[in-house]
């Protein structure tokens, strides 16, 4: 079991302290002492309301937030532990994909340009050309025209942003993908094909994905495994099926309660 | 709020000291013997060197700076070279004037600044906002001493409505009618000041007038000018209130200017003519004392904000 | 007599020199006591056409072109603007979606409940505190006598959405209208607060209108839906036939893009391409790029409103035959 | 010609702020061609011809010295760009650097800051007035001298702005792409940054414009026989009852370049990204 697993977070803790000396400290727990490890090309959900804490381990895992305490073990190296210049190598294979599709793209760059950068970061083209034939390769992977590398962020759709944030992702291939609320900000029918653009590249690429989400019908359709949070902890963690059909925590209960059912019944 | 108040206050003791570090090399960045500078070019080599002594100047830099904070503590800030006085009286001397001409111009830029800026951004786009707003700008783009001359030659030499020049005490002869010498000077200084605060009223209203607030008071179903003022305006207040010391820092660049246009016995012309002068002890005191006022405003702007913004004082 | 009914409303927005229409042809009606619910995508125009009714489009570049609002056998469109407040925060009521920004910062929330009472009711100062403390009490307000001295900040998400709603109910409107009221809150909250909506609506009559992207929200709350796609509405029907019944082919590809949490599917059948944008023209009906049964028809010709059987309304070309599912 | 439209675009609908910029246009035409236009030199001293009234051949009339007024004005609207140009350079390299970093490297940039903070508290005009005294009248230190005023705001400015961007999304998605601190700096926050940049530059260039004048009239700024339209208004102040005009001509020089670059500072002011307006200080 331990050795099939990718990474392993021992009892991590994130604090932020709010407010210096000119205000009331407050130190919120965003992330209090979490335990939970992902294997290799398995789906874990990370569910959970605003507030939880979920976001804050994506980014404490890609070293955007500082952990406070605890241990992230992946691939056998301790994440937390490592000095700077040797994590930027090893972001090749923990890699994020953002919410807000409008905000994680460089407005005042061409697609070629964003999906270049992480090539040419981590050594993997020697030449341009070189790193447009891939580009143009992840791009139609994605769904998308070659030719749309050459454009700017502001001339897609939310979607289609989105898409271009996944091959920035995929085109490194990496063994862990951590999607941040990757779908929370589109429509309903795009969101659906995200979906399953994702899921479709998990699956050929047999990487492994930490999806956090609050949306509770999305996780059932991505995950292998769940992990509800509430306040900083992780209250809850079983394969889909257990989470979905058997529950345990109240926690878990009350928030599958709380989702409004469509008369599906009626419909099919 | 008290709590606030007090730490705010300690928050100000780490500015002051750098200001007061700034200030005090000013004399040693001049080219030269500070002491020589400071005697003026009558001092013997004697006097040089009791000066030298008694300040401690052969004293490293760190004791120096400590001596003179000492004293300037204790309201020492040296003798002017060309009074032969106390720095700290000759800037008294100027005071009376200068706070009464600020005064002045505040009640105008009050007046005028903030209903023409409401006037402006309720009217938005109508041809009352291109003339207030353009108007605005046109005045906040003419060289203060040039808009002062012009009402010399117009008020005072024209039409003789108000002096020209100079400002008697309103303890001398007169008494509070000689504010009138005031009007002319305060009304140049209030001019481009008034110009910035109704620009800033404006773009604060726009800025506000587009938050979902104030969409959810018009659907009350209020009054156009019930939702501008009491919503739009109420909340603009806060971004104005913030700019407040900027507004300070302009009014005292521009009463240098202006009160040598009008040649007022004030602080601002104090300061020109000492530079001319090579007065150094007093453009020193000067610097000093504007820099130590912009502190304590900045700090009465900080505590106003938190009365007009709940989110900052009910923390 | 329906309490509101809106016939050919038509929307434009002004971008440079073009007039783009924005809703297009809208009509539809509320019966006292109804609740109505608007569902679709952003841009789709849902809020739009909720702000039109309420007369908050001043201001915007959005205009209207034509069409009629008909409230209380009242055009509310030939109104003066003081006619229209007089109504607007009286007898209609608005929720906004954000509850974060949608109060006003500086003041307290009693005060801004006070507001619309002292404004439409003529109350005394005292009067209105009174009421606002009852108000935050049919809420479900905790200790309404002290959150009535509150400032919005220092009330949670789902206390100044109940807020919101205090706020619109002061005056009693026979009309309220909720603008993805609960979009922006937890799924627990969110439920709170459907459910005390469901229960103000039913206690105290109000009709209303309930915009959601949501099919959940808006099943389970609504009497009869319509869901919009670009500025039309391309079916409307009762929530129960709406359901069952599904015929236009944008409403059948919504619900197969919603993954549920009760059944598992290993792919969604998504809609595919994207929503157009306003600039884009397009020829024929809107959805016919995204539509799995579209033909030649439906690229010149757009589809006239078609009614089905009572109040099921669609427009396609192939609604009476159905879609291959 | 795609120049020329896009300024169309930009300016559609501000009728005003469009002769502004042509009135700029032409500021800096004169500026380039002076010695062409300038029918006299700007210094010949001709004592019978003094205090002339405009006219011909003297358009604007003669000073005090005999010395043609529209032939110093010409020379001016040259000094006007120089000092421009220059204080607006010095602000932004001096403002930019110091905002910048400050905003980028955090502890550092606390330090830095404070100081920033401080000299803020130093009146603008007053600080030059200081600064001045230490040094020579010239062309060169007067240019300095505004630059490093307006240095300070600047910074403040650009501090703000960059740590507003480093809270971006995209920042966070570079870094995870493994970009190192030049690649966010110059890569990322920097060209996100120029359009405010260049707004910022343009209210700083009408400012120096008024300061340096302020500091022409103090007898601070450049040395009096340098051609600069404050140095025009500053020697001329006291025939303002017997020669008018003096005073006039160059006074309008001034009020029209600022007020146009005001105007289109404005204009530009809106096209910027709406996160930064707030941030930029300009009228």
């Amino acid at each position: 079991m331990i050795s099939n697993s990718l990474l392993e977070v021992r009892n991590l803790h994130t604090h932020f302290t709010l407010g210096g000396w000119l205000d009331t400290k407050q130190v919120i727990r965003a992330v209090n002492g979490i335990t939970f490890h992902i294997n290799r090309g398995e789906v874990l959900s990370l569910v959970g309301e605003s507030g939880c804490g979920k976001s804050t381990v994506g980014r404490t895992l890609t070293r955007l937030e500082n952990a406070t305490s605890g241990q992230v073990i992946f691939d056998g190296k301790d994440v937390l532990q490592m000095p700077a210049s040797e994590f930027r190598i090893l972001r090749r294979d923990i890699q994020m994909i953002f919410q807000d599709p409008y905000a994680s793209l460089n407005p005042r760059l061409k697609i070629v340009t964003t999906l270049s950068e992480p090539l040419f970061c981590h050594k993997l083209v020697r030449s341009r050309s070189d790193a447009r034939e891939k580009i143009a390769d992840i791009l139609e992977r994605v769904g998308m025209d070659r030719n749309d590398m050459h454009r700017y962020p502001h001339e897609f759709s939310g979607g289609q942003r989105q898409r271009i944030a996944i091959a920035r992702v995929m085109i490194l291939a990496p063994r862990l993908v951590i999607a941040d609320e990757a779908v929370s900000a589109l429509d309903v029918s795009i969101q659906a094909q995200v979906l399953n653009l994702i899921k479709k590249l998990q699956q050929e690429n047999g990487m492994a994905l930490l999806f956090i989400s609050h949306d509770l019908g999305v996780v059932r359709h991505i995950s292998d495994r769940v992990a509800v949070m509430y306040q900083g902890n992780i209250v809850e963690t079983g394969t889909k099926h257990q989470i979905f059909d058997e529950p345990n925590h109240s926690y878990t209960k009350l928030l599958l309660g709380s989702i409004p059912r469509i008369p599906m019944g009626i419909y099919s | 709020m008290l709590v606030y108040t007090f730490k705010r206050l300690l928050a100000c003791i780490p500015t002051l000291l750098i200001a007061s570090i700034l200030v005090f090399l000013f004399i040693h960045l001049i080219p030269g013997d500070p002491v020589a500078i400071l005697l003026g070019d009558a001092a013997t080599p004697e006097d040089i060197a009791a000066l030298t002594y008694e300040m401690g100047l052969d004293q490293p830099i760190w004791t120096q700076y400590l001596l003179w904070l000492g004293n300037v503590l204790q309201g020492d800030l040296g003798t002017s070279i060309f009074f032969h006085e106390p720095v700290l009286s000759v800037i008294a001397d100027g005071a009376e004037t200068s706070i009464l001409l600020a005064l002045m111009t505040m009640i105008w830029i009050v007046v005028f600044g903030i209903p023409i800026g409401i006037l402006s951004a309720t009217r938005h786009g109508s041809w009352v906002d291109q003339i207030t707003s353009g108007g605005a700008m046109l005045f906040a783009s003419i060289p203060t001493f040039w808009l002062g001359l012009y009402l010399i030659l117009i008020f005072s030499v024209g039409l003789g409505w108000f002096p020209s020049s100079g400002f008697p005490s309103i303890s001398d002869d007169g008494g509070l009618l000689n504010i009138r010498f005031l009007v002319l000077p305060s009304l140049t200084l209030a001019a481009p000041n008034a110009a910035l605060i109704i620009r800033l009223v404006r773009a604060s209203m726009l800025d506000v007038s587009r938050e979902d607030h104030v969409r959810t008071a018009k659907a009350k179903g209020l009054h156009p000018m019930a939702v501008s003022l009491r919503h739009i305006f109420r909340n603009a207040l806060i971004a104005v209130a913030a700019a407040f010391g900027f507004t300070f820092a302009a009014l005292v660049s521009e009463a240098v200017v202006t009160e040598t246009v009008f040649s007022l016995p004030g602080i601002g012309r104090l300061v020109v003519q000492s530079i001319l002068r090579r007065d150094y002890p007093v453009i020193q005191g000067v610097i000093l004392i504007i820099v130590v006022l912009y502190i304590i405003i900045n700090l009465l702007v900080d505590l106003a904000y938190a009365r007009l913004d709940p989110r900052v004082s009910l923390k | 007599m329906p309490l509101l009914e809106v016939k050919n409303l038509n929307l434009s927005v002004l971008t440079g020199n073009d007039l783009l229409p924005v809703v297009r042809d809208v009509s539809f009606r509320v019966d006292e006591n109804q609740t109505l619910g608007i569902v679709g995508e952003s841009g789709c125009g849902k809020s739009l056409t909720s702000l039109a009714i309420m007369g908050l489009l001043g201001g915007t570049p959005i205009s209207m072109t034509s069409g009629s609002i008909v409230f209380s056998g009242q055009e509310l469109t030939s109104l003066t603007n003081k006619e229209r407040r007089s109504i607007m925060g009286n007898q209609i009521a608005m929720i906004f979606q954000e509850p974060m920004t949608s109060l006003n910062p500086v003041y307290r929330v009693g005060d801004q409940i006070i507001e619309s009472l002292r404004k439409h009711r003529q109350m005394t100062k005292t009067k209105a505190k009174k009421r606002a403390i009852e108000l935050l009490d049919l809420v479900k307000i905790p200790e309404p006598e002290n959150r009535v001295e509150s400032y919005p900040h220092q009330l949670s998400g789902g206390q100044r959405q109940r807020v919101m709603i205090a706020m619109a109910l002061a005056c009693d409107p026979k009309l309220l209208i909720a603008d993805e009221p609960t979009t922006a809150l937890d799924v627990t909250v969110q439920d709170e607060v459907l459910a005390l909506i469901r229960d103000l609506q039913q206690r105290l009559g109000t009709a209303l209108i309930l915009i959601s992207h949501d099919l959940g929200v808006i099943a389970n709350t609504c009497d009869y839906v319509a869901v919009m796609y670009r500025g039309k509405i391309v079916e409307a029907a009762p929530t129960a036939d709406l359901f069952s019944n599904v015929n236009h082919p944008y409403t059948h590809g919504l619900l197969n893009s919603i993954p549920v949490i009760d059944r598992d599917i290993e792919w969604l059948k998504a809609i595919p391409g994207r929503v157009p944008t306003i600039n884009e023209k397009l020829a024929g009906c809107a959805f016919n790029p995204r539509c799995n049964i579209a033909e030649n028809i439906c690229t010149t010709c757009d589809p006239e409103q078609i009614t089905l059987h009572d109040d099921h309304y669609v427009r396609c070309h192939f609604a009476k035959r159905g879609t291959n599912d | 010609m795609i120049i020329m439209q896009r300024v169309l675009w930009i300016f559609k609908g501000r009728r005003l702020a469009l002769i502004g910029l042509f009135w700029l246009c032409l500021v800096a035409v004169v500026a380039l061609i002076a010695p062409l236009l300038a029918p006299f030199d700007p210094f010949e001293i001709n004592p019978i011809m003094r205090l002339s009234e405009p006219g011909i051949p003297y358009l604007f009339g003669t000073d005090h010295f005999g010395r043609d007024s529209f032939s110093r004005s010409v020379y001016g609207a040259r000094m006007a760009i120089i000092i421009g140009l220059g204080s607006v350079s010095v602000a932004l390299i001096v403002g930019g650097v110091v905002g910048m970093l400050s905003a980028y490297f955090n502890r550092l940039g606390h330090f830095l800051m404070r100081v920033v903070d401080v000299l803020m508290a130093f009146p603008a005009l007053l600080l030059a007035l200081v600064l001045m005294t230490l040094l020579e009248r010239s062309v060169t230190n007067t240019i300095i001298v505004i630059g490093i005023v307006y240095a300070t705001t600047t910074a403040r400015i650009l501090f703000g702005m960059t740590l507003k961007l480093k809270e971006e999304v995209f920042i966070d998605a570079a870094k995870c792409a493994g970009a190192g601190h030049g690649a966010l700096l110059f890569r990322h926050i920097l060209p996100n940054l120029i359009s405010p940049i260049l707004v910022q530059a343009s209210f700083i260039f009408a400012f120096a414009q008024l300061q340096a004048a302020a500091l022409d009239f103090l007898g601070l700024g450049l040395p009096p026989e340098i051609p600069s339209w404050g140095n025009m208004l500053s020697e001329e102040r006291i025939y303002v009852t017997r020669a008018p005009w003096l005073l006039i001509f160059p006074g309008a020089l001034i009020i029209l370049s600022v007020f146009s670059m005001n105007l289109v500072g404005d204009v530009l002011r809106d096209k910027v990204d709406p996160r930064f307006k707030l941030d930029i200080k300009g009228i």
